[in-house]
């Protein structure tokens, strides 16, 4: 019924990932990270802040109040994508070329360039693995992936998942590790569709798919929870799960 | 106090540095093609914290010459065309910023300090196109570096909300930021869905979420005045325009035909 | 999370910084006799600005050690005479400040940055008092002089509200610097008059009044739990129970009379 | 029916000092300057907000919009009080004695500090007119009169009123000039009640009494409106003026 990197293994994936963390927020336009927070909220109660909500969006100090939680260190795990990520977890949100006169304009850096350094664990997500998205060095750091001793710097990335493979961020060193690979796909291909080299765990495993009880999660009370913010993708959801 | 929205826009001088708020916010649709009926030019947009289709609008007739912000988009409808059309052609200066500082530099204006202190940015590109922000060594703990951003003071602050009262306080509800844009200010014009009689300074209920009438010198009513755009809980996002304006304005030229198209449409 | 208001001072240790709101903004009484049947101690009192009754009472039964605040008094029934008393004695620490420093340290903390700037203070003597505030020149306009105060993260905030919702959300209405009290908190006890059902987050008008449950540890339900001080709309101040506070306290014998004959009224 | 420092002729003259300000904001317990700002706002629609009144009260960000209001340099007028006030117009509001272990302590500064720079105009305003509040030098200076150049400082005293006398602060300069005497008090009672040593117009005038239309707005919408906050006071008012 699901393929190896369906939106089904995706989400189990994210989830897995947050954990049992306390609390969880979720950027606009971000449906499989909502649907992991929320599968996360069912299973170990985590808080979830879906920033487009309402009614999973508990601020009332205006949109200033995800920036502060944040910075107050209440907010554990955060999603970033990005047009370009390189090697050293560096991430472009604002465009391609050289900047300001940009080839290719993106909408820019939101929250990235302060959340990516507060927020523990960032989680970098972007479902196209290629040599145009993972890339030796991206062409403009909307947030550094590392920063040098003294800067105040208590979050960063900690994990980056593709479509193809999960890699963890190893902050020190400031290099990823390829931890696990969607089950269709060998290593070789992940190599030639990164643009970066990395590290890699030995005889690196495919990843595991969604449970029976992972899929009904999904089905119910994710789904249902997921309407709201965007409710064409939990209908596809369902109905795919069916 | 309480005009149309033409003489809203009339009151907004060309130049002018003005704040414009985010899609969830209550972005003025109706005012932002009343300015464009007036033929406003060079206008420098900040936003709090980010862009939406009013600003792709402005930008797309030329009536921007300056836009800080933390992104522009038209959130599921995709990029923003006119104003990635703008920075690749080179014929807009952009201040790139990230959302915090957004915000950050406003609160200085609101609370009359000359900067805020704000974490993260060091090392991002963001920073080294900045000349306004500073790198300090933290003075009650050194060995700390620190970004400083400047108060930014607003000329002109416009938004739309779902009412007002017979006072002219402004309803905004836990849209917080539009106080801030208005607090930081000169002047702030107001659309809204509806004018509603008495106080909301009358009841403690409505009291917490209206703005002053101090902050605000002119209201006009323009009911879906946030049309296409959403308004909180009183009407979503219009998905065919968003959709049809996505696909018009890929082309610069279709980008005019839409803009003739809605501008002879809106009643003068 | 919701328990007794003796469950709630079972939670605020001995020693904790605790923040504490001003006569107007809902003084959480019930729970501070409470935390004196438990005989707390050692307490620093944070004042957002200003303390009331309440820091009076805390200070005549000996449980403080320290206070931060712009101001304390009994508001139009004269001034604090514990809190007088120690001062001339000597017997407490006192930070004096000034309302917007208070706002300003809290605003730090809650906003993740180590100080805020602020204007005013410089030649005072409250600045030449004060080792943790800081003057620098402005660096983004040399020849400026500034202060900057630091952030200060309070163990414990606790208040009073009117209502509280199944989930736990508190309604503070206008009343935001309840908000920033909570914020700058490691953690919240709140009293409240009652609990209502639902949640305030289904209805925008609830919502705009709210805090979330997100910044609150524990709500214990209180009927009149400011008295004698009063809560807004809800009740006013009792000018007879005040007058007799001010005159008892006037000397040490008095409030311990006054504190015991209290403590013993309140059911345990 | 009214005497030269009676609260009707107090009042009035604050409300010329007040003048055509748009807007002017009164802390707590202030029954005069409150009456003063609401017959300011009665005649010229001056914005009046009265700091402990909810219907006069616009504030909805808590409790500092206050000092936001002032640092955007929206509040033309604020009023202080002071336990010491010097001939350089330094203001004491935390005690007597050597700071910290004071021989008596009172309140402490409130928002003095910070409102005393960035009002254009504070209004000093102390009834009691001794050497024991007009002093040489104040044991504490919660807000000095004035500030060395440099220091940011758009606001600061233009005047004191007490209850024998008017004097003008001349910033520059840093000394109070007496501009207009209690009808029934000599130079010379004024000028033994005064722990400072000031300047004087020549010839100090009596200052005016209220005018049949000031004593009828304060009979009827003053004492109306000043109602909410001070019901007592209002009551008295009224009474005293019928």
């Amino acid at each position: 019924m699901t393929t190896g990197s369906s939106d089904a293994w995706l989400i189990t994936l994210l989830a897995r990932l947050i954990g049992s963390a306390r609390h969880v927020a979720v950027g606009a336009a971000s449906p499989l990270p909502a649907a992991a927070a929320l599968m996360a909220k069912v299973r170990h109660g985590t808080r979830v802040t879906l920033l487009h909500s309402r009614r999973y969006n508990p601020f009332t100090d205006g949109s200033r109040e995800l920036f502060d939680l944040a910075g107050q260190g209440r907010i554990d795990v955060f999603f970033l994508g990005g047009v370009q990520i390189d090697g050293q977890a560096n991430v472009n949100l604002v465009g391609t070329g050289t900047y300001p006169r940009l080839d290719k304009r993106f909408p820019g850096c939101f929250g990235a360039a302060y959340l990516a350094y507060v927020v523990p664990r960032v989680i970098l997500f972007r479902e196209e693995h290629s040599p145009r998205t993972l890339v030796e060095r991206v062409d403009f750091i909307s947030a550094p992936g590392t920063s040098p001793p003294g800067v105040f710097r208590p979050g960063g990335p900690s994990h980056l998942l593709t479509s193809l493979a999960l890699f963890a961020f190893d902050r020190a060193i400031g290099r990823f590790r390829l931890e696990a690979r969607q089950p269709d796909t060998p290593i070789e291909t992940i190599q030639r569709a990164t643009g970066f080299a990395f590290d890699q765990v030995p005889s690196v495993p495919p990843w595991p798919g969604p449970t029976t009880d992972d899929l009904a999660l999904l089905r119910g009370p994710v789904a249902t929870a997921l309407a709201e913010s965007y409710p064409e993708f939990a209908r596809r959801l369902a109905a795919h799960l069916a | 106090m309480q005009g149309g929205v033409d003489d809203l826009a009339a009151r907004l001088p060309n130049g002018a540095l003005i704040g414009v708020p985010a899609d969830y916010s209550g972005v003025p649709m109706a005012l932002t093609l009343a300015l464009l009926r007036r033929k406003v030019r060079d206008l420098r947009l900040f936003c709090l914290p980010t862009g939406s289709l009013q600003v792709d609008v402005l930008i797309g007739a030329g009536a921007v010459v300056q836009i800080e912000t933390s992104a522009v988009s038209l959130g599921e409808f995709g990029l923003a065309p006119c104003f990635s059309r703008a920075v690749e052609a080179g014929t807009i200066k952009v201040k790139d910023s990230t959302c915090p500082a957004m915000h950050a530099q406003l609160t200085a204006t609101e609370r009359g300090i000359p900067f805020m202190p704000m974490r993260g940015l060091l090392g991002s590109d963001l920073l080294a196109h900045r000349a306004d922000w500073r790198v300090v060594d933290n003075p009650l703990q050194p060995g700390d570096p620190i970004v400083l951003v400047p108060a930014t003071r607003l000329d002109v602050a416009i938004f739309h909300a779902p009412l007002a009262d017979q006072e002219g306080n402004v309803w905004i509800g836990r849209r917080r930021e539009l106080a801030t844009l208005a607090h930081a200010a000169e002047r702030s014009l107001v659309t809204v869905e509806r004018v509603v009689g008495g106080s909301f300074f009358e009841r403690e209920e409505t009291a917490a979420g209206a703005l002053s009438s101090l902050y605000v010198e002119a209201i006009a009513t323009v009911p879906q005045g946030a049309w296409p755009l959403g308004l909180g809980d009183r009407y979503p996002v219009d998905g065919a325009a968003m959709r049809a304006y996505a696909k018009a304005a890929r082309t610069a030229a279709g980008f005019r035909t839409w803009l003739d198209g809605t501008l002879a449409g809106v009643p003068a």
